[in-house]
């Protein structure tokens, strides 16, 4: 009970300010239709409070249940109302009395009413990235794992590719993106040669590292049970790999989802960077932050799809380390 | 040498001087001739004739605007692109004209396109979605019958942070026409293998038209006019030096290091095309920048790229600063 | 005389490094009979690993014959099982899946895979088939590496200090284990340890190794009938023996350190 | 003897291609003065080709005394061969017969030509990079440290400044920018501190790794020895997680070196990014090479004084890992 | 009777998890005396680890008292030394740094930083002062830690399982140090182990534990005199003896896994 009134308090403070503190200058945010009524930023901002605070409810009340659920849910109610609270003081600061530096840091009913005026751009734009982001991370991902087993099992291919890891490693985009738009027919294969670039570097260097970190007793376990070489790489080198190359692949998608912001400069009809910039250079920076929240919450799916990949396929991980 | 020896020079020769406004940063690094008597302002020691340390630096569009909201930048160059910022309430005014012209519409060299029609269905390289070559290609396609905004918009925008990478998409054909600054503009037509569609400079809705205009800090201009007063001095002293002598202004501008110019006769070509004006034409106010403004804010109006009519927002895109 | 199934003849090896050569084996003859069970011992650092890896086609063989049944041993040998000292289990397998792995990279699993069950229960892991291996203890880890050894049915098993890192009550149980899978399943096995205790328990045969160069300085027939009883006077005479003799052999050669 | 003759051949390869073929459009580069003599592009490269080749005869001169030594020398010199050859064929492809496209690949002589022609403005523009990169650079290590020791020892901290790590770490650089120009008053703290964010964020992760991941039983052994909390800290928690604290300066140093050329469009006087820029808007991509060539010999001289500080501090791991 | 250096009186234990409680101690009580060497045995999981903890005040104590000379033990206690399983060396530090780092740590390096080099000796580690811990051999680590815990002189020396990871030959030689050790600086130690012979080899008193809950259900005095003889006569009837109580007391409670 602690928890949930913990929970829901900041919320609710939250929610008060909005509705009871005035608007210094008297804004008043335009309506937008959606559906059959008519919502201003204020307006979605509240039902979103709302929204979220019927979630953890729900989710209060299913926690119940369950003692280990229970405690998490007591756990976090500390940050939630911190959380509650932090949007009350930015709604203050940012709309209600306009302390921060405008129109640089709008406030979360501002943001809110990016997402009216331009709801279905935002949304086009988010496919947009969407597709190209997957593109560029899985491509990036297959051949980083490919190149990182083969550099790892094989001292001959670890010889002539690292030198050019290294290289490319570092090499800023600036360089790359010449390179790409020449190499390639479309500014989209462009794009997602350039993501590529940027998963392939670490996921190739982690995996790698796993497979030559691989006791050689283990190889030799497997070929004394009548493994073959290829046999030895699929069910040996691979798996004990797998912690390390799931490092790689979650430092890569922190690393390309700031390269995709600069990939979207190249040529690319859409997407979120392409928004970003194209509002940016309109100081239209309510929109700004609705598609930094759009890639917030896109990138916590990417992040939380990998955690669950990460959990069942290192399920024999468990309990080995903290 | 660039920057050092210039900075060695204007100490050497304003040892003596009082620098009554200390030391001033101004955004004008990025290599293009737009900027050209900001560099000439500060070579040939009209900044600190003016009793400003000036110290020149790079920076983006956003820097720039940014710094002029804060007041750590006072001006900066710049066309159309800050009206929707000061449409947003940024704290930035448009003071003065520059030059005209920089900014073009290339086609590939033979390409059947040479109308505004012809660009139906077409699309076109920018910069930066929303800068000014967008803006620029958007009013005079509009001008000329064709849709460039909305959801029913006849052509497409792409971005190209670089404009080499725009020209080469050109001619790759992944893009049917690039709007593009000068000098990498220029430059293209210069080695054939481009062409202008549109050039600004001449065609009729931009000609005798400024294209860069003078931004200032509304900070600064509140806090200390006298000190924007001071450097509209300098500058317009500077543009009176290239409009006299471009080729000693090219010189100047490409042994400073502030624009890795390689080919100085297409430089001077390009000074001369950008009709620096005159401290007579300034002073004689015949070249009417509120006037200017307020046509380029109708413009964008129509198209809907602004969304307050050009009566209504004039006061804050243009202020008058006595100098 | 019964049948050889082993047959080691003048073997030697030597390790070439940087700038010096050290001479691991000398001169190692011996031989082993279907059946039996075979410990060698000796101090560390004499040999012992290298030889066993010879045997298993795990190193080459320079110097010398090795036969298996008349036949000189190779690579990839799914006659001979091997259980290595420690951490050779895969992590990422549960029980079950370890034991299985012989069977399905010799592709036998479609037919054999009732072995797995049988080697679970008789190694007495039954209940832990889905765990996974940083979730038992070392001596069941242990057992899962001897059962995964023997899944592909080799001929003759060879154990490499299987029980160096264990306490010695899980030791213990572990050796009675060891015995049980040998009666049950007449398999042949070459034991490599340090514990003197350990190779009177279960050994028909003792070969004693000298410190380096490696050589094999006694062979020992241990004819107590089992069980064994470890404090039983036949025991501890021999152990006095044994004892007596690494005295000798080995006094200030003790293992006392690896750099 | 092999291993030389390998070593130097493909500069041998790559010298007689720049003396031999002629350039297909007769091209000539301007020759400028350096001291007594004038040099053009072409000729400084075959200066450094020679030079080069001078350096691996000593090298392996001085090899020849050491076993060791001449087996590295050995197993190098079929790099070394590539790279001859590489260079060879660059200068036919970049400069001599212009097979690349022009003017985004330029030849090896065109970028030598760069430093001769712009050279001191390339040693002062390096110079502002250098001290940019510096500050920002150790500022956000040592605050990286800071936060990831606290986070790792004390559960609070970490309650706490996690959600915010695991937000700060994804957003890009376009979208701290205003935040940064707003907040300090000089453009060069600005960049400061974009380049503090991204180095703040891998070392802050992996330092708190590193400190969480020391077993229990070894501040107990410090206890039972008489150390106290802070003591424990710095002797016992901070030693520990140094291998992990130095993976997250290796990463934040590439991650950050991208984000230079970013922070050098802040507002900045100079600097490599800044004349990248600058080259870039006159097509003059020699000399964007020739600045991707500094700044690549910068990072690996960042890069081996790392190691050289890493060897030394971490001399109690080497033959742990492989 | 000598005076009573340890006095454990009535102390219980429990663990509270999530769902389920484990009573891990019950109604222990012992004393030990001035310059007694104890063991306690006992099989896995019957609060061996619990005890010792919270002797050296690393446990909180709940219920029951402990006083080390008649005073409550408690947090940061230097008279008491601990020497732990495995892996507590500070792996970034030399064999010296090391053992040097309690007298750094309380401020008395600079008086007697002698004790080092004493200790050293007394180890015999003397030539491996400069090598990191992951250079030396595991039998030496474990020198290492009880030359740490002996360096600030404390009153007792609580060892738990130091030898569980070693193997016979570096055990048996670990174990006379410890009595060299022991004898020369009339030190009290306390003793967890699994090794009935080692129990025997080494203590004066033995402290039999039982499974969950842990409880004392013997103590052993031990008589025979230094040095034993492991295959002596009066070795065998106590360990036989022993043996048996534990044949008797853990039958099926013999620790097989760990989940
Ligand atoms: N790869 C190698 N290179 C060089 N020398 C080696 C190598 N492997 C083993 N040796 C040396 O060969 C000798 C025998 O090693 P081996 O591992 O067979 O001994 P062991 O009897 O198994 O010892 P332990 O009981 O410690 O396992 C040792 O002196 C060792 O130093
Ligand atoms: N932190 C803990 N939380 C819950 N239960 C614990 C905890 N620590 C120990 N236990 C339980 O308390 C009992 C005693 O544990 P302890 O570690 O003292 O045993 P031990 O005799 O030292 O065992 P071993 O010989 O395996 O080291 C065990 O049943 C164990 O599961
Ligand atoms: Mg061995
Ligand atoms: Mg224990």
């Amino acid at each position: 009970m602690k928890g949930l009134i913990k929970s829901v308090a900041g919320l609710v403070a939250a929610l008060l300010i909005q509705i009871f503190v005035p608007y210094v200058d008297g804004e008043n945010l335009t309506e937008y239709p959606l559906g059959p009524i008519r919502l201003s930023g204020n307006d979605l901002y509240k039902i979103l409070l709302i929204g979220l605070a019927i979630f953890w409810v729900i989710l209060w009340m299913v926690s119940q249940k369950n003692k280990t659920k229970k405690k998490i849910y007591q756990k976090k109610s500390s940050r939630r109302l911190a959380l509650g609270l932090a949007l009350a003081a930015w709604d203050i600061a940012g709309s209600k009395f306009q302390l921060l530096p405008q129109p640089f840091f709008p406030g979360p009913a501002g943001i809110a009413q990016a997402f009216l005026e331009d709801g279905s751009a935002i949304w086009e734009n988010t496919l947009y990235s969407v597709r190209l982001f997957a593109w560029g991370f899985i491509l990036g991902a297959v051949i980083g794992i490919v190149t990182g087993v083969l550099i790892g099992y094989y001292a001959k291919a670890a010889y002539w590719v690292e030198p050019v890891l290294n290289i490319c490693g570092v090499l800023p985009a600036v360089v790359w993106m010449p390179f790409a738009l020449i190499l390639f027919p479309t500014s989209f294969q462009a794009a997602v040669f350039l993501l590529v670039i940027c998963v392939w570097f670490p996921v190739t260097s982690l995996s790698a590292l796993g497979i030559m970190s691989t006791p050689k007793v283990q190889y030799e376990a497997a070929q004394m049970l009548g493994a073959s070489k290829l046999r030895q790489i699929f069910t040996v080198a691979i798996p004990h790999a797998l912690p390390q190359i799931f490092t790689g692949i979650i430092t890569a998608e922190a690393f390309s989802f700031t390269n995709l912001v600069m990939a979207e400069m190249m040529g690319q009809p859409g997407g979120l960077g392409y928004y970003i910039n194209a509002s940016k250079a309109w100081s239209a920076y309510y929109k700004v932050f609705a598609a930094i929240v759009v890639m917030a919450i896109m990138f916590s799916l990417i992040k939380w799809g990998t955690d669950k990949l990460q959990n069942s396929l290192l399920r024999w991980q468990k309990g080995v380390v903290k | 040498s660039a920057n050092t020896s210039a900075t060695s020079d204007s100490e050497a020769s304003s040892e003596d001087t009082e620098y009554k406004y200390g030391e001033v940063q101004i955004p004008a690094l990025d290599g293009a001739l737009c900027g050209a008597p900001i560099y000439i302002a500060y070579e040939n020691g009209y900044f600190a004739e003016e009793g400003l340390d000036v110290k020149l630096i790079s920076a983006d569009a956003e820097t720039r605007k940014i710094g002029l909201n804060d007041g750590t930048i006072p001006i900066t160059n710049g066309d159309y692109m800050y009206f929707q910022s000061i449409e947003q309430d940024v704290d930035v005014t448009v003071v003065d004209g520059l030059h005209n012209g920089c900014i073009k519409i290339l086609v590939p060299k033979g390409s059947d396109i040479d109308s505004a029609e012809d660009l139906i269905g077409a699309k076109i390289g920018v910069d930066e979605i929303g800068g000014t070559p967008y803006q620029v290609s958007s009013l005079w396609l509009e001008n000329n019958g064709v849709k460039a905004n909305g959801n029913d918009a006849q052509v497409t925008f792409l971005p190209y942070s670089d404009g080499n990478l725009q020209l080469e998409a050109l001619y790759s054909g992944e893009i049917d026409a690039a709007a593009i600054w000068d000098p990498v503009g220029a430059k293209a037509i210069a080695s054939g293998k481009a062409e202008a569609l549109l050039d600004i400079g001449t065609d009729d809705i931009f000609a005798d038209k400024y294209c860069c205009f003078i931004y200032a800090s509304n900070k600064v201009l509140d806090e200390n006019p006298e000190e924007i007063a001071a450097l509209l001095r300098a500058l317009h002293k500077a543009s009176q030096y290239i409009n006299d002598d471009p080729e000693s202004s090219a010189k100047i501008i490409s042994e400073g290091g502030y624009s890795e110019i390689d080919d100085i006769d297409m430089a001077v070509e390009l000074l001369q095309s950008y009709q620096y004006p005159t401290l007579e034409e300034f002073e004689s106010g015949e070249r009417d920048v509120k006037e200017q403004v307020q046509f380029f804010a109708e413009q964008l109006y129509d198209i809907g790229y602004l969304s307050t009519p050009a009566d209504e927002l004039i006061d804050r895109l243009y202020t008058k600063v006595d100098y | 005389m019964k049948n050889a199934i082993l047959e080691v003849e003048n073997v030697e090896r030597i390790y070439k490094d940087e700038d010096k050569e050290t001479l691991a084996l000398k001169n190692v003859n011996f031989k082993i009979e279907e059946g039996e069970f075979v410990s060698i011992i000796g101090a560390s650092g004499c040999g012992k690993t290298t030889l066993l890896r010879m045997i298993a086609g795990l190193d080459q063989i320079e110097k010398g014959n090795i036969r298996l049944r008349g036949e000189a041993v190779g690579k990839n040998n799914q006659q001979i099982g091997y259980v290595f000292q420690q951490g050779s289990l895969f992590e990422w397998l549960t029980v079950e899946q370890n034991i299985a792995y012989g069977l399905k990279a010799s592709g036998q699993y479609k037919q054999k895979n009732q072995l797995v069950k049988e080697y679970i229960t008789l190694t007495g892991l039954t209940g832990f088939e889905d765990v996974y291996p940083h979730q038992i203890s070392g001596g069941m880890a242990q057992r899962v590496a001897i059962a995964r050894a023997l899944v592909n049915s080799p001929d003759i098993l060879l154990l490499d200090e299987p029980m160096g890192a264990l306490d010695s009550f899980t030791r213990a149980n572990l050796q009675d284990k060891l015995l049980e899978i040998k009666h049950k399943n007449k398999i042949t096995m070459l034991l490599v340890t340090h514990d003197i205790d350990e190779a009177i328990y279960l050994s028909d045969k003792i070969i004693i190794m000298t410190p380096r160069p490696g050589k094999i300085s006694e062979i020992m027939n241990i004819k107590i009938a089992h069980p064994r009883n470890r404090s039983g006077s036949e025991f501890v005479t021999i152990r006095n023996k044994l004892m007596e003799k690494f005295a000798l052999a080995s006094e200030d050669a003790l293992p006392e350190y690896v750099i």
